[in-house]
């Protein structure tokens, strides 16, 4: 499996469970009729760079795009700002200019479909990375983490927190955007367990931490101590939700379980005022991955139909529940002093700054 | 004559319409206030609305700014990418303490004052259109931001910003003192000072404000540096309520500030409209979307309320077409 | 007697809180010129609208050809052969002279499109007919106010037409073309088209008039044929008190004597239009420009205030010229001057009548950079009083008072603060009669006061009634001069005709 | 085409149209030296796919933009026909024949709306088109907030195929410009577009309807936005409320760049043309110029002042 060349790296976290614990065999996919002479040129065609997530994630694959520049001759990126019309554009502009393989993050998994579907009709193998898009057979392979494992670990983990028994508020990411409605559904699945749990209130936040807290601000005002815990799924929002709270006068220990990873700054807060909560990182290590894993397309090695990244689960400490157990606590996760917007499952070296970061990539 | 005399007197007196475009908007918001009240009981809750106003408050000074754009017959669309690029350049202290907060203010104002003047140097000097010229200057400060951030800005701000947006003096919120200040400064200068007589004038007729010894040119580029530096300082204090730097801090403001300016009665065609009115369309604006999360509608609806109330808002004011 | 084509009875028209047109009746007869007169918002604009269906009417009837009509929009009417040439010009600024001709008689060509080919063509053989020379394709904010209206009288050429009403034609427009104008609606008089004529000019009204109404605080004073009115009648029953003397008494000869001229202007060359113009004005003295409409009598006054350019020759103000010469100087240095273009480059229609005085001189009612509001109501009032503006308060918009008053409200501004010379473009330009009579005495008081004051107009008595001295162009140039008693409509248009002296083209390729 | 010379001349867009043809040649000969894959049929045939959503939605920007209007809810009217059509021929792929009529008509419809309401309501269109987009949107979403929906593939190839060597996006983009273009200059209701734009009082005084015309303008609007979510559905096979949002502003600058000025009666569509090839041959070059997304940004900006802002506009620019 893809994951098998990180064992000796640095920091290395495991095999994904999805994989491990798999109770099928992970089917291979043969990449023999895609093999090439090297060196390659790879066309990167990123959704966007337009927060800390997908910044991070970008880091990732050029700096692994820089670590095998011996196979990579040119290593082209777009950015489609979150404009699905103008990714499909730039997809075009990587195939005019020849790419050997198409490294795709698509901006949504339909409307990129088509467009996707004719490069590999015209030959050029295709690698999605974070999202995929809807036909399998328009890829030759899918790096990511499961969004559907997300949203049922977080639910999981705060329908057992509160024992079963609660009311809460849940704050998703953006309305029609695939990974928030993919862990929505996961937590209803889960939520669909336990009679108990009562949801409030629903409301969307875009993933914007002015949103997020505005919103929450709103929900204390009309709920009040009401709410027994806040179920954000992601620290984008997440954290703007905390701050809402010490707005609203809630101090250290006043403030409901909450969950959503991403990013240090709701790591931080957590443990400055005892909140307790889980994250769990959309890691943007899947870059790096992703790359790896076009290479071994170029190569000719077999890969994995769907190649899973591994997840780390966070808790505060004595924040664990019967069946969400911490694989590390918050300050093992995150140091104070990181900058607010760090991604911390990120793969990158030690000491990686997103403001400084500049690695170098065959351009 | 003295026919015309009192007929006009009476004109002045009883013109309904005159009336309305003075008290449409207070009307509407009084409607919107009692159908708030008593739809939602937690609207009037004294902290809720210290939410409201706290969040009208960046808003409210970058319409302020956004005011002086329209009054000279144009717009500021760079508003809002120059509240974000403000946001980083606040980071670009790398400083914890709070003592660099008045430096930070002082580089921010520097910084916008001279996105001002190029905003007003291309529209008044080289004849661009203001949608254009703005339009330009938010794409290439974007730009200029992301290219210096890496697209990730560091967060580490002086702890001290977020006082902008919980802190209180007297009591009172400190972000709604700022735009206290701001707005009486801005009122006095328009409708008190003779700059402000002159922005109308070249407002109203530039070549009549030319031939009467006023200078449209630089009467126009004030305004653009007016515009630039309240947007600035509104991006300061939405920082401070966001409390992380991302490059799309006050994202949407641009629209934002010129509907809540236009539905107040600013008229796009110039010359026409106060700082008062302007601000009762932000608090028009931040109730509307305060009160559809408070009535706990889904987004769709939301959108589509907004969208409603919007026109209903202008339409109370009866806005001069273009 | 022939069934009018138009017959108006106790038409009422009511805006809040005003009466523009009170029980007004009033008919007009295939074949007549039927004069329209009444002081500065009498109403005939109004009812002129309510003719065309601009406006409707709160009461009353309209028979139209023996059928009673209302119209819901201007189409209706001009569709049932109602052509109005407004007071305001209704042209496309950006469009084509052609364009704004054939506006809705537009000419198609293969397949049913318009062929602007085609449409260059008709328009061109429509100005032929009226006699005048505009390039068809030209823009219509290239032109001059007076060709504009031109244009717009060319309009009412267009597709048959049997009621015209002409708003104020001749109040941007003179001599040569009024003479073009009146020849066309005689022509279409004797065709049996009906014609409404609204103007100030009285003199006009003898030339072209068959019959004359007159209206005041929108009532019908009275209507009768025009061999039965004399001149003072007519402007009894306008202003409703004796008229005896329209032009006050000139200067005693002796300003002659005073020392060195105000303004001393040489050989002055500026922009496409002005080729040579010499001139003086001395302290007390008003000097009147003249020339006919395009002898870019307006470009020297602009050259004068720092809005054209000097290309060639010399401006000097008390024996001094002005450096950085542009507005703002000009002002400082106690210039005035009152455009020819009242709406476009005078007032500020959406400010008050106060903003309207002190917009060249703020400075004047501030305390420091703020406007001291009080003492600025205070002082506008005073203007007001010695204006005689009418006007409810001084915070009135401008834009609701009628011509007259706005124009006495830009005499206002400019006297206060020009203390050494006044321009005044076309200075009764759509004023009325009573509101003339006190402009003159304003202009001469300032005069007497020892104001130089240089007066463009192109209305000959008044130039004659008004001048010490009359300076007269032609195609740029100065042709001659006249003072004192030689001072006549004919030594005037001996000049204003007069061929250009090509000499002066030669000196400028010299200085060049 | 002197007929085109002889409007340019009228609309006095010489210098304008100078500057962008000058860019446009400056940016093909930095492709051209660039890559040698830019000069390309293959790239060209691209970028007219490319083109053809933008342009159309910029074409029924124009029309708003020209009575002295604009209209804001472009986007959220394109994203919102998009769901319509996938969704409608998802359920039945046969009736494409009924599917884009309608969509037609919704698009004119829904423009229409907005022309009235500005009209009757005299608010600004501005604010009106903004409020009716959130409308637009948020029942967009009422109906489907994740992209879904289906066409059938031969649907898809109108985005993507050739004919004659040529995309049939191409032919569908001149042919709309073409027909617009004859329209605005050479019908008595094209020009009345210019009438209102010009002055609206003057064009009432002359017997122009001016409520109906401006209510057209919006409706025409609306059409070609329709006609651009049509082609957007064929490109991306599916129904997304959001795809449209970024088209919102986009469709403004192509308008302006082309020399038509928001206080109306000035321009027309042949700029347009020109702005939407500028732009989108912009992005192209800079994509092969493997510039980073955040210099693109700081280009396109300049570019944009480039192109309007080193000739003297007319002060009405505004
Ligand atoms: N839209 C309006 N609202 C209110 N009052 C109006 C309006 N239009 C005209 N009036 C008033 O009606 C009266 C008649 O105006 P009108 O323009 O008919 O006068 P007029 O005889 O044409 O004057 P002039 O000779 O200056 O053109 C004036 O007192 C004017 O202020
Ligand atoms: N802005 C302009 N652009 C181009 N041509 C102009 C312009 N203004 C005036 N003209 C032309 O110059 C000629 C002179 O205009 P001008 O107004 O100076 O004449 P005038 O002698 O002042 O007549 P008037 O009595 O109308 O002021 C006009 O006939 C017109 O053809
Ligand atoms: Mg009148
Ligand atoms: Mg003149």
């Amino acid at each position: 499996p893809a994951s098998a060349q990180d064992a000796g790296r640095k920091g290395y976290e495991g095999v994904p469970r999805t994989w491990l614990w798999n109770p099928n065999f992970n089917e291979m996919v043969d990449t023999a009729k895609w093999k090439k002479e090297g060196p390659y040129t790879i066309g990167f065609s990123n959704a966007s760079i337009s927060n800390a997530w997908r910044v991070a994630f970008q880091h990732g694959i050029l700096w692994s795009a820089g670590q095998n520049s011996d196979q990579i001759e040119r290593f082209l990126v777009t950015d489609a700002n979150d404009d699905p019309a103008k990714q499909i554009s730039d997809i075009q502009d990587l195939i005019s200019q020849g790419v050997d393989l198409l490294l795709i993050a698509p901006a949504t998994e339909e409307a990129l479909d088509s467009v996707v579907g004719r490069a590999m009709r015209q030959g050029i193998p295709v690698v999605m990375v974070d999202r995929k898009v809807s036909s399998p057979e328009n890829y030759i392979t899918f790096v990511t983490a499961s969004d559907t494992v997300v949203g049922r670990m977080e639910a999981q983990w705060m329908a057992e927190y509160l024992n079963g028994e609660g009311d809460i508020v849940m704050l998703p990411g953006i309305a029609g955007a695939s990974p928030a409605e993919i862990r929505i559904k996961a937590n209803k699945e889960v939520f669909s367990k336990y009679p108990g749990i009562n949801v409030l209130e629903m409301q969307y936040t875009d993933w914007n931490p002015a949103t997020g807290k505005a919103t929450m601000a709103a929900l204390i005002q009309k709920y009040g101590d009401k709410i027994d815990g806040v179920l954000a799924d992601s620290a984008l929002q997440g954290y703007g939700a905390i701050e809402a709270y010490l707005d609203a006068g809630y101090g250290k220990g006043e403030i409901p379980p909450m969950t959503g990873g991403d990013v240090a700054r709701m790591y931080q807060l957590a443990h400055e005022y005892d909140v307790p909560m889980m994250g769990i990182d959309y890691p943007t290590s899947m870059g790096i991955t992703g790359v790896e894993t076009a290479l071994d397309v170029l190569n000719g090695v077999p890969v994995p139909s769907r190649v899973e990244v591994n997840m780390q689960i966070v808790t505060s400490p004595d924040a664990e529940t019967a069946s969400v157990k911490a694989d590390r606590y918050l300050l093992d996760h995150v140091s104070m002093d990181d900058p607010g917007d760090l991604s911390p499952s990120n793969g990158l070296p030690e000491g990686y700054n997103p403001a400084t970061f500049d690695p170098e990539y065959p351009k | 004559m003295t026919e015309v005399d009192n007929a006009a007197i009476r004109r002045e007196g009883m013109s309904m319409a005159g009336m309305f475009e003075k008290y449409g908007l207070i009307v509407f918001l009084a409607l919107l206030l009692i159908i708030a009240a008593v739809t939602s009981p937690a609207f009037l809750g004294p902290q809720n609305l210290v939410n409201v106003l706290t969040i009208a408050a960046p808003l409210g000074m970058v319409v302020i700014g956004q005011t002086f754009a329209i009054l000279v017959r144009g717009l500021d669309l760079s508003v809002a990418s120059l509240m974000a690029t403000v946001a980083v350049l606040a980071t670009a202290f790398k400083a914890t303490d709070d003592s660099v907060i008045p430096l930070i203010f002082v580089a921010a104002i520097i910084l916008s004052a001279m996105v001002g003047l190029l905003n007003g140097w291309l529209i008044a000097k080289r004849g661009v259109s203001p949608f254009l010229a703005t339009l330009a200057t938010m794409i290439i400060l974007q730009g200029a931001r992301f290219a210096y951030t890496g697209g990730a800005p560091i967060s580490t701000l002086p702890p001290g910003m977020a006082w902008l947006a919980s802190g209180r003096v007297f009591g009172i919120p400190v972000n709604l003192l700022a735009l206290g200040i701001l707005a009486v400064f801005a009122g006095v200068l328009l409708h008190r000072s003779r700059i402000g007589r002159q922005i109308y004038m070249v407002g109203t007729n530039p070549r009549a404000a030319f031939l009467n010894g006023t200078s449209p040119e630089r009467i126009t580029i004030l305004c653009y540096v007016l515009s630039s530096v309240c947007a600035g300082i509104g991006g300061l204090f939405l920082l401070g309520y966001v409390g992380t730097v991302s490059n799309w801090v006050g994202q949407g403001y641009e629209l934002d500030s010129i509907v809540a300016a236009v539905m107040g009665g600013v008229a796009l065609s110039g010359g026409r409209g106060t700082i008062v009115g302007a601000l009762l369309g932000v608090v028009v604006l931040v109730v509307i979307s305060n009160l559809v999360l408070l009535l706990g509608f889904p987004i769709e609806m939301q959108e589509v309320i907004k969208g409603v109330i919007i026109i209903g808002a202008a339409a109370f004011y009866r806005q001069r077409l273009m | 007697m022939v069934e009018p084509v138009l017959e108006l009875t106790l038409i009422e028209k009511i805006y809040p809180g005003v009466k523009p047109l009170d029980r007004v009746s009033f008919d007009v007869v295939p074949g007549e010129v039927h004069a329209l007169l009444g002081e500065n918002g009498a109403g005939k604009s109004t009812l002129t609208n309510v003719i065309g269906g601009a406006i409707r009417p709160n009461g009353g009837t309209i028979k139209y050809q023996g059928r009673e009509v209302e119209w819901r929009n201007p189409r209706e009417a001009r569709d049932a052969g109602i052509h109005v040439i407004h007071q305001e010009l209704a042209l496309f600024p950006e469009l084509t002279v052609a364009e704004n001709i054939l506006v809705d008689h537009q000419p198609r060509g293969r397949l049913g499109l318009l062929s602007a080919r085609e449409r260059t063509r008709q328009a061109k053989t429509i100005l032929k007919s009226l006699g005048i020379s505009i390039d068809p394709s030209a823009r219509i904010d290239e032109l001059a106010l007076a060709d504009q209206q031109m244009v717009e009288i060319a309009k009412a050429l267009v597709g048959e037409v049997k009621l015209l009403i002409l708003d104020e034609p001749t109040a941007v427009i003179s001599g040569k073309e009024v003479d073009l104008l009146f020849d066309r609606m005689r022509h279409l008089r004797s065709q049996g088209i009906g014609i409404v004529y609204i103007s100030h000019r009285l003199e006009e009204i003898f030339d072209i008039a068959d019959r004359v109404t007159v209206l005041k605080d929108g009532k019908l004073v009275g209507s009768a044929p025009v061999e039965e009115l004399t001149r003072s009648r007519m402007i009894n029953m306008m202003v409703g008190r004796e008229i005896t003397q329209i032009f006050p008494a000139k200067a005693s000869a002796n300003t002659e004597a005073a020392e060195g001229p105000v303004l001393r202007v040489r050989n002055l060359a500026s922009g496409k239009r002005v080729r040579d113009v010499s001139l003086d004005v001395r302290a007390g003295e008003i000097v009147g420009l003249a020339g006919m409409v395009g002898s870019g009598r307006t470009e020297v006054a602009d050259a004068i205030f720092g809005i054209a350019p000097i290309d060639h020759g010399s401006i000097e103000l008390d024996g001094s010229r002005i450096a950085g010469h542009r507005p703002s100087v000009s002002i400082g240095r106690g210039i005035g001057y009152l455009t020819e273009d009242r709406k476009g480059s005078g007032l500020f229609l959406d400010m008050s009548v106060a903003a309207n005085i002190f917009a060249p001189a703020l400075s004047d009612v501030s305390k420091g950079m703020l406007v001291d509001n009080g003492r600025e109501r205070e002082m506008a009032e005073g203007q007001v009083k010695a204006f005689s503006v009418a006007t409810p308060t001084v915070s009135t918009r401008v834009g609701a008072l009628s011509g007259g008053n706005q124009q006495k409200i830009l005499f206002s501004r400019w006297t206060r603060i020009a203390d050494r010379l006044l321009i005044l473009d076309e200075p009764t330009r759509g004023v009325d009669v009573g509101a003339k009579v006190e402009i003159y005495r304003i202009i001469r008081e300032l005069a007497e006061r020892g104001l130089a004051i240089l007066m463009i107009s192109s209305e000959l008595p008044e130039v004659v009634g008004m001048s010490d001295r009359v300076v007269v162009m032609a195609h740029g140039e100065v042709t001659g001069e006249v003072a004192g008693d030689e001072i006549t409509e004919d030594s005037i248009m001996h000049f204003a005709v007069a061929a250009p002296n090509r000499a002066s083209d030669a000196e400028r390729e010299a200085a060049a | 085409m002197s007929a085109i010379v002889a409007t340019m001349r009228r609309n006095r867009l010489l210098p304008n149209y100078m500057v962008v043809l000058l860019l446009l040649a400056i940016i093909i000969v930095a492709g051209t030296l660039i890559s040698d894959r830019f000069l390309t049929v293959r790239n060209f045939s691209f970028l007219f796919q490319q083109m053809v959503v933008l342009g159309l939605v910029s074409l029924g920007q124009t029309f708003t933009i020209l009575i002295g209007g604009i209209d804001l809810s472009i986007g959220a009217l394109a994203g919102a026909i998009t769901v319509f059509v996938a969704s409608f021929l998802d359920w039945r792929p046969d009736l494409i024949w009924v599917a884009v009529p309608v969509a037609m008509m919704l698009g004119a419809g829904i423009g229409a709306i907005n022309g009235t309401l500005s009209v009757f309501l005299r608010v600004h269109p501005l604010i009106v088109t903004l409020g009716m987009s959130s409308v637009i949107f948020g029942l967009t979403l009422m109906y489907r907030k994740q992209p879904g929906g289906s066409v059938p593939i031969v649907f898809e190839d109108i985005a993507y195929n050739n004919f004659m060597g040529i995309p049939i996006t191409a032919y569908a983009l001149v042919a709309a410009f073409a027909i617009a273009g004859v329209w605005l200059q050479r019908t008595g209701t094209g020009r009345m577009l210019y009438f209102v734009g010009g002055d609206e009082e003057a064009a009432r005084l002359n017997g122009v309807p001016v409520r109906r015309v401006k209510i057209l303008a919006y409706a025409l609007a609306g059409f070609c936005t329709s006609l651009a979510a049509l082609f957007l559905v064929a490109k991306t096979g599916v129904g997304d409320p959001r795809i449209g949002l970024p088209l919102t502003l986009q469709s403004i600058t192509p308008v302006i760049v082309g020399g038509t000025i928001l206080a109306g009666g000035r321009g027309g569509v042949f700029g347009t043309f020109l702005g939407v090839l500028l732009v989108s041959i912009l992005n192209n070059l800079l994509n092969f110029a493997g510039v980073s997304s955040y210099w693109q940004w700081v280009v396109q900006g300049l570019i944009i002042i480039i192109a309007v802002g080193i000739y003297r506009s007319d002060r009405r620019g505004g």
